[in-house]
């Protein structure tokens, strides 16, 4: 069964399609990654798929539950966390906070105990800060867990988007561009992070990104979307031989180049 | 260059002393004991017993900030807020009454300071459920009631006890149905609207009189009803302390609302730092980051609006029991713009600051800014060449309106920021404070790893 | 998104016909009184159906109510192009920088007592009496435009600027505190100076109201009237939309601005001096506000330093209600919450055999709409999605 | 009826007259007015406002001539010199409270009462010099907010030296403020607050020496329907406790008695009243009673002219400020309003008040400042006979007994006796009429002495 099965997504704004007619389908457990020009519609896809655009037509099927049109946080609560593109920390709060946050959809402490701070809430955060721990260790930041998020260096705020979304324990992880404005040894640490994610932790991973290094190197398959429609799909070797890719990325004359 | 340095360390070191190790603890008790024995032996209203009350409540917060054992900040603090200042009360009513309204502004602002400064919805019409809860009670307990149905009488005073937590659920109630068509908007939206809504609800106050006498219109509600003096024999009697029924009065009011407070700061601190807080705290930085952590946002919203609302629900029925007569002008948009500044001038987001703003506020208000200009005039008198336009109580709006601007340019952040961060690193040396210690649970594996 | 900038920018950048300048400038203007025209023909309406379902009881009620109706629509047209004015300056300042100058009340009062001061000095010199009525209209809007222009930009320059970047809250905090700091300074000046704290707007015999008609349907006649100051306050009005949407839509400086609103780091990168266009964008704000302060406190003859918020607060509504950003909605907004409040405040009485008091209840007829807008159509009337963006 | 018809007739055409005549002599019309003016209405009245009273929903209607009690009573400051004869031994210095608002929007009323009653301590602490007692004023603020007019009176009630408040200026902090009042037996008196409750209420620490909202409504709906002899009115009011307080009282008194109310409303409106006032153009009433302060009232009432409304305007003692004029100009030029404390320059003992002040602040007294003068006054009369009662500092309760037991005394607004409530047993009610090219030449129409209601 796919984990994610997303068909004929097409969003309009105004005038202007910027998804068209997509279909993505994932299976459990691969890094899948989503490439294409700039303003190709790749993240207007994965608003869509995390709730925040409602798509004007298709159907969305995450864990073979019917998502579209739902609400953002019920997705996130169903198991798909993503990352943004610019990110997105909350940046006043320490970093072991912002990966408390990210644990919401587990933590079911009543209001009334809360408010008498009975041993089960005390139990509950304190796991909570246990596992919230863990995390920041296994993407190597628990050192720096009091310090406000803002503080941390930029591939560290990477680092912990990426913390928190997993604090969410997801099925499926969206990545948007998570090495973007890396320098070389930070993108190879931050590919080996996701090769782990997957290979350690079972989970499934969707990527936006335009290193293409990193793209070919981890991707199993690659799903090419230009002007809003998705033009080609596939392994790493078949994406990098497609003429209407190599056309997109690098215009007409040079299509014609290669071919 | 080398003089200010040193000078700071000698300042640091002076500090130090005072506030840490054996000296700090005979420096706060020394203090502690000057103040109170001034206090006490000169209960007169005037320019000294004000100077010496002002820094009577500073020790609370030298105490607070203090390095010391966290026993013995209890015991001073409990001391001088739990029995001076009482005592002091039975001999002057007024600085008494200024502490309870400094109280009543606490609740308020600690509950203003839930929505603004935990979930950062910006909610300019606080005053409303202030307003409600004080309207509940006011009309419930007096007359009035027989105005809307003679069939209908007014409720014992002593279920002024229960109407507290009535007023907790009713300002919760309005809380939820107020927020509910405004709480998808936008920040700044939600501003103009809660505004709006606020003065709706003032004018309703003051046009209710018709086509129903429901509020008594602008004429407002006298007599409001005080719980029966219960414990009144047990002072008397017992503790042999004769005091008249006013008297009473005001100490039973300074109690309840001191407790109404503790009870505040502990549900607050507690709320701060669970899934819940956190989860306001996500909102007010990123509302599409929180919502992609499943942050269900208007649902947190609307809890943030009904907890802040239910305080002041509460509030307002002891408010007005207290103060046995409302009427529309008290809930207007200058008090909801009052209790923000007290917020803002504390710090957004930060207890210990809030409760400072609460207290400055009511202070300068009540306090200094007439005392200014008390001691103005009299030099006025005495022959100094002071313009009479120069009067500081004249120019509240201009002088919170500066505070705000100043504050959001230079320290956007209050006097008294959410320190966080500090707090976790100092937890080794020193434990800040109970309501902090409740807030932060004890994670010996971080203290450990240090 | 994209495209729409494209269409803009395509449809702006090259030699636009007279007839298209003519057809941006006057549009608005069509659009105007057809909301105009509705608004006060579905309020009628209402008044009708009201009245028909009471006649039961009161037969008198629908003669009552329809003579009244035609002064009742003039009452709520003066009264909209007085939030209309103001609220242009919210929308134009909400339109680049997306903040609510919660101020601009303020700077509206402070037309209104620039206009008061001027006056008082015409009326105290013996300018006043010889001048001509048109002469005196446009010297006391010049003036609170030239004073509330400065102060506009003035309070962005101290109390704003520093703090844009910063998160929303903070510059809407810091601009209640200016609409305080504004409202106790114009105070101390008053009180300090002839004006006083409530100021006379004293102004040139402009003679007895206009009677436009008689509504001849009870047993008295009663006039229906244009007082000659409300008709200025209409045709200025009026004439400052023309103009200012030909300033936005027409002009080099109205481009600069509009990119600058659709995306001001694109339009620094354009050679747009950013800060110089925010700046100018406070100035017109300021100015058409000190005008509608002038032409407010020249038409009801008093003013105060409260007397800009609570206008202030009901010319924001406008501008949401026709959709915050978009120049058009700001005067529409304006015209229906106008019309609105003057039906409530004039016919609750009426409907209600007394039992409530309309004037008290207009604010919160005022409200209740803007709740209303915001729940079920948050772009407002004329939705910033729809229309041009400032 | 008709009697007093004539009579009231007679007596503004008199004062008018007279006003005419002062007017005329007066090289500086500011400084100079309250003399010519002041005195006619003093002879004038005498006879008239028996018939009047009778309406007044009093069964008293003892109204005597104003001559009278001055003739009977002394004066507060005779009686002062009297109690002072009893004192023994040096008493020193007592303090006597003002509250009232020193800041806001209501600051020049407010600033006129703590001038009014610091003025009054001053020339009793002349007249008291060689008798060991001393005052001494200790002015609070209470910025026309009922909380700080409570936490003063806290502050007031603390400090044992104050014996005495003079205040407030709104009812709506007095009432806040009499339960601490009352709760340290401390009397007030006060110099302006005219809402019914204030002695209805059941303090019995509260004094005043103006009349009452009620009466006030009903002298004012008697002068319209009998004097002005209008049929219908149309009821405007500011939705404050005292505006909506008089207008509920003058629309009582119009159902009563058959003058047809045709509209009632209330807004808080400042400045464009274009919404209330077109019902108002249609209902055509012959009369427009506007229950509030004169800078709503201004506008309104300049603004319904400019419409060309022609109905008469009527109002209660709020509109008593030379500012009408300046917001409403020619629109209110005849316009009458009744008043619980006319101008200064109406009372012909307060003349020497009026000199004084100007001389000691600079500007004329503004309404309720000679109240507030003979409220310390009548502050300074029950302490200065508790202290020779008691033989020594008197309490609280001792002055508050005092104040109780007060005779009917002459102070330079009327003759104060108060009755079981602490109202005047007989307090002046006035109807003036405006005189737009000068505010101090208002002319007393009538001047009435009615007992409050039972």
């Amino acid at each position: 069964m796919h984990l994610l099965d997303a068909q004929n997504i097409t969003k309009t704004f105004g005038g202007l399609t910027a998804v068209n007619d997509v279909t993505l389908t994932i299976e459990k457990g691969r890094i899948v990654s989503v490439i294409g020009p700039n303003g190709a519609g790749k993240t207007t896809f994965f608003n869509i798929l995390t709730g925040i655009y409602k798509p004007d037509k298709g159907t969305i099927l995450f864990d073979g539950k019917p998502i579209a049109g739902l609400r953002s946080d019920v997705i996130a609560a169903l198991g798909m966390r993503r990352t943004f593109q610019n990110i997105r920390l909350f940046n006043n709060m320490t970093v072991l906070e912002n990966v408390l946050v990210g644990m919401h959809t587990h933590l079911h402490a009543p209001f009334w105990q809360i408010l008498v701070r009975s041993p089960g809430v005390r139990r509950e955060e304190a796991k909570a800060r246990e596992r919230a721990r863990e995390r920041l260790a296994y993407v190597g930041l628990d050192a720096k867990r009091d310090e406000l998020a803002k503080n941390l260096p930029y591939g560290d705020q990477r680092r912990l988007e990426i913390a928190r979304a997993l604090a969410g324990e997801p099925k499926l992880i969206l990545l948007d561009e998570p090495t973007a404005g890396m320098n070389p040894q930070e993108t190879d640490a931050a590919t080996e992070l996701i090769r782990r994610l997957r290979d350690e932790l079972g989970l499934t991973v969707v990527l936006i990104e335009h290193d293409m290094r990193l793209v070919m190197a981890i991707s199993e398959r690659i799903s090419v979307l230009d002007y809003g429609t998705k033009i080609a799909e596939g392994d790493a070797a078949t994406i990098r031989s497609n003429p209407r890719v190599i056309e997109a990325y690098l215009g007409k004359g040079a299509a014609g180049a290669a071919a | 260059m080398t003089t200010t340095a040193s000078s700071v360390s000698a300042w640091e070191r002076i500090k130090t002393a005072l506030t840490s190790g054996p000296s700090g603890y005979g420096f706060m008790v020394l203090y502690a004991a000057v103040c109170s024995w001034l206090l006490l032996t000169n209960p007169r209203t005037n320019l000294n017993t004000d100077i010496v009350f002002v820094l009577f409540l500073l020790l609370v917060l030298l105490v607070y900030r203090s390095q010391l054992v966290l026993g013995f900040k209890l015991a001073l603090v409990a001391v001088m807020l739990a029995l001076v200042l009482p005592i002091f009360g039975t001999l002057n009513p007024f600085y008494i009454d200024v502490a309870t309204q400094a109280g009543i502004f606490i609740a308020l602002a600690l509950g203003l300071n839930v929505v603004v400064g935990f979930a950062g919805l910006l909610d300019l019409g606080y005053v409303a459920f202030f307003a409600v809860g004080a309207y509940l009670w006011g009309i419930l307990s007096t007359p009035q009631i027989t105005l809307i149905n003679p069939a209908w009488s007014p409720v014992p005073p002593i279920m002024f006890y229960p109407f507290i937590l009535i007023g907790l659920a009713v300002g919760a109630f309005f809380g939820v149905l107020l927020g509910l068509p405004v709480l998808r908007l936008r920040g700044d939206y939600l501003a103009i609207v809660t505004l709006g809504l606020g003065e709706v609800i003032r004018v309703l106050a003051n046009n209710l009189d018709r086509p129903i006498n429901i509020t008594n219109g602008s004429q407002g509600i006298r007599d409001i009803e005080r719980p029966p003096l219960i414990f009144a024999g047990f002072v008397r009697d017992t503790l042999g302390w004769q005091l008249s029924d006013q008297q009473l009065y005001q100490q039973f009011f300074y109690f309840a609302i001191l407790l109404i407070v503790l009870l505040v700061v502990v549900v607050v601190g507690r709320l701060k730092g669970s899934r819940i807080g956190r989860a306001w705290e996500a909102i007010r930085e990123d509302e599409t980051a929180a919502i992609a952590q499943g942050i269900p946002l208007v649902r947190m919203k609307l809890l943030a609006f009904a907890v802040g609302a239910s305080f002041a629900g509460a509030m307002g029925v002891v408010f007005a029991s207290k103060q046995l007569f409302i009427n529309p002008p008290t809930f207007d948009l200058l008090r909801s713009i009052n209790i923000l500044s007290m917020v803002i001038l504390g710090g957004m987001g930060s207890i210990p600051g809030v409760i400072f703003g609460a207290v400055l506020v009511t202070l300068l208000d009540l306090q200094i800014l007439p005392r200014i200009a008390n001691v103005l005039r009299d030099a006025q008198r005495a022959g100094l060449p002071i313009p009479a336009a120069f009067d500081p109580t004249q120019y509240q709006r201009l002088l919170f309106g500066l505070l705000l601007i100043l504050m959001m340019i230079f320290r956007p952040q209050g006097i008294m920021p959410d320190e966080r961060r500090k707090e976790e690193l100092q937890e080794h040396d020193s434990i800040p404070d109970a309501i902090e210690h409740a807030k932060i649970p004890d994670t010996e594996s971080e203290v450990g790893l240090k | 998104m994209a495209a729409e900038v494209k269409a803009q920018a395509s449809s702006s950048s090259g030699q636009r016909s007279f007839t298209e300048v003519l057809r941006t400038v006057f549009g608005p203007v069509g659009q105007l009184i057809l909301f105009i025209v509705g608004s006060a023909l579905a309020l009628s309406l209402v008044v009708v159906l009201l009245a028909l379902l009471q006649i039961g009881a009161r037969p008198d009620i629908l003669t009552r109510a329809l003579t009244i109706l035609p002064q009742v629509i003039i009452d709520g047209l003066v009264r909209g192009f007085l939030f209309a004015s103001i609220a242009l300056g919210y929308t134009m300042v909400y339109g680049v920088l997306e903040f609510i100058n919660f101020a601009h009340g303020e700077i509206f009062m402070v037309g209104g007592v620039v206009g008061a001061a001027v006056s008082l000095f015409l009326a105290s010199s013996g300018l006043l009496a010889g001048m001509p009525g048109l002469l005196f209209v446009i010297l006391v809007i010049a003036v609170g435009m030239v004073v509330s222009g400065a102060l506009a930009v003035t309070v962005e320059r101290v109390a704003y600027r520093p703090l844009r970047g910063a998160p929303r809250l903070v510059p809407l905090i810091s601009a209640i505190g200016v609409s305080l700091v504004l409202q106790d300074l114009m105070r101390l000046m008053m009180t300090n100076t002839p004006l006083g704290f409530n100021a006379r707007f004293n102004t040139p015999d402009f003679g007895p109201p206009i009677r436009l008609f008689e509504m001849n349907l009870g047993a008295r006649p009663v006039p229906v009237i244009l007082p000659p100051k409300a008709l200025i306050f209409i045709v200025a009005s009026v004439l400052m939309l023309i103009a200012l949407n030909y300033l936005v839509n027409a002009t080099r400086l109205g481009k600069a601005i509009r990119a600058t609103a659709q995306d001001m780091p694109t339009a620094s990168l354009m050679g747009i001096n950013v800060n110089q266009i925010v700046a100018l964008t406070f100035l017109i704000g300021g100015a058409l506000g000190g005008a509608a302060g002038a032409l407010f406190g020249l038409n009801v003859g008093t003013v105060n330093p409260y007397m800009g918020f609570i206008p202030g607060l009901k010319a924001f509504t406008a501008a949401v209600l026709g959709g915050i950003g978009n120049i058009t909605g700001a005067m529409v907004g304006g015209v229906v919450l106008g019309f609105l409040e003057a039906f409530v405040a004039s016919y609750l009485s009426l409907f209600t055999n007394g039992a409530f008091s309309g004037a008290a209840y207009a604010d919160i007829a005022a409200f209740s709409i803007l709740i209303l807008i915001l729940i079920f159509r948050p772009s407002g009337l004329l939705g910033e999605a729809t229309t041009q963006k400032v | 009826m008709k009697r007093s018809l004539s009579i009231l007739a007679l007596v503004s055409l008199l004062a008018m007259l007279l006003a005419a005549c002062g007017g005329g002599t007066a090289a500086q019309p500011t400084a100079a007015p309250p003399e010519p003016t002041a005195a006619p209405p003093t002879e004038a009245p005498t006879a008239a406002p028996t018939a009047a009273a009778t309406e007044a929903p009093t069964a008293a209607p003892t109204a005597a001539p104003t001559a009278a009690p001055e003739a009977a009573s002394g004066t507060i400051v005779d009686y002062v010199g009297e109690a002072a004869a009893g004192l023994s031994g040096e008493i020193g210095t007592i303090k006597i409270a003002s509250q009232s608002p020193l800041s806001g929007g209501q600051a020049a009323l407010g600033t006129g009462i703590r001038n009014g009653a610091e003025l009054g301590i001053e020339q009793a602490n002349a007249l008291l010099k060689d008798a060991g007692i001393q005052f001494e004023l200790a002015p609070f603020d209470d910025q026309a907010k009922p909380e700080v007019g409570s936490a003063n009176a806290k502050n007031i009630a603390s400090d044992t030296d104050i014996l005495c408040v003079v205040g407030h200026l709104n009812s709506g902090v007095a009432l806040a403020s009499l339960p601490d009042y009352k709760n340290a037996s401390l009397p007030m008196m006060s110099p302006a607050n005219t809402n019914p409750n204030i002695t209805e209420g059941g303090y019995d620490v509260a004094f005043r020496v103006v009349g009452r909202d009620d009466v006030q409504g009903t002298v004012g709906e008697a002068f319209a329907r009998e004097e002005l002899g209008v049929k219908s009115v149309y009821i405007i009011h500011d939705t404050t406790s005292y505006g909506q307080g008089v207008a509920e009282f003058f629309r009582q008194a119009a159902e009563a008695n058959g003058l047809e109310v045709l509209g009632f409303e209330g807004t808080e409106e400042k400045s464009d009243f274009s919404a209330i006032l077109t019902p108002i153009l249609a209902a055509n009433p012959d009369l427009i009673y506007f229950g509030g302060i004169y800078d709503q009232a201004g506008p309104l009432f300049r603004q319904a002219r400019d419409r060309g409304i022609t109905a008469q305007f009527l109002g209660p003692d709020g509109l008593d400020s030379p500012d009408l004029v300046k917001l409403a100009g020619d629109a209110v030029e005849g316009m009458h309003y009744t008043s619980v404390a006319a101008p200064v320059s109406q009372f012909p003992n307060a003349a020497q008040f009026a000199t004084d002040y100007k001389a000691a602040y600079n500007g004329d007294a503004p309404p309720f400042s000679a109240q507030a003068y003979d409220a310390s006054h009548l502050c300074v009369a029950a302490i200065v006979k508790a202290a020779a009662d008691a033989g020594g500092v008197p309490t609280r309760a001792q002055v508050l007994e005092a104040m109780k037991g007060l005779p009917a005394l002459t102070g330079i607004t009327g003759t104060y006796k108060f009755n079981d409530k602490g109202d005047p047993e007989l307090a002046t009610y006035f109807v003036l009429k405006v005189n737009v090219a000068d505010w101090n030449a208002n002319e007393l129409v009538t001047r009435l002495e009615i007992a409050p209601p039972e």
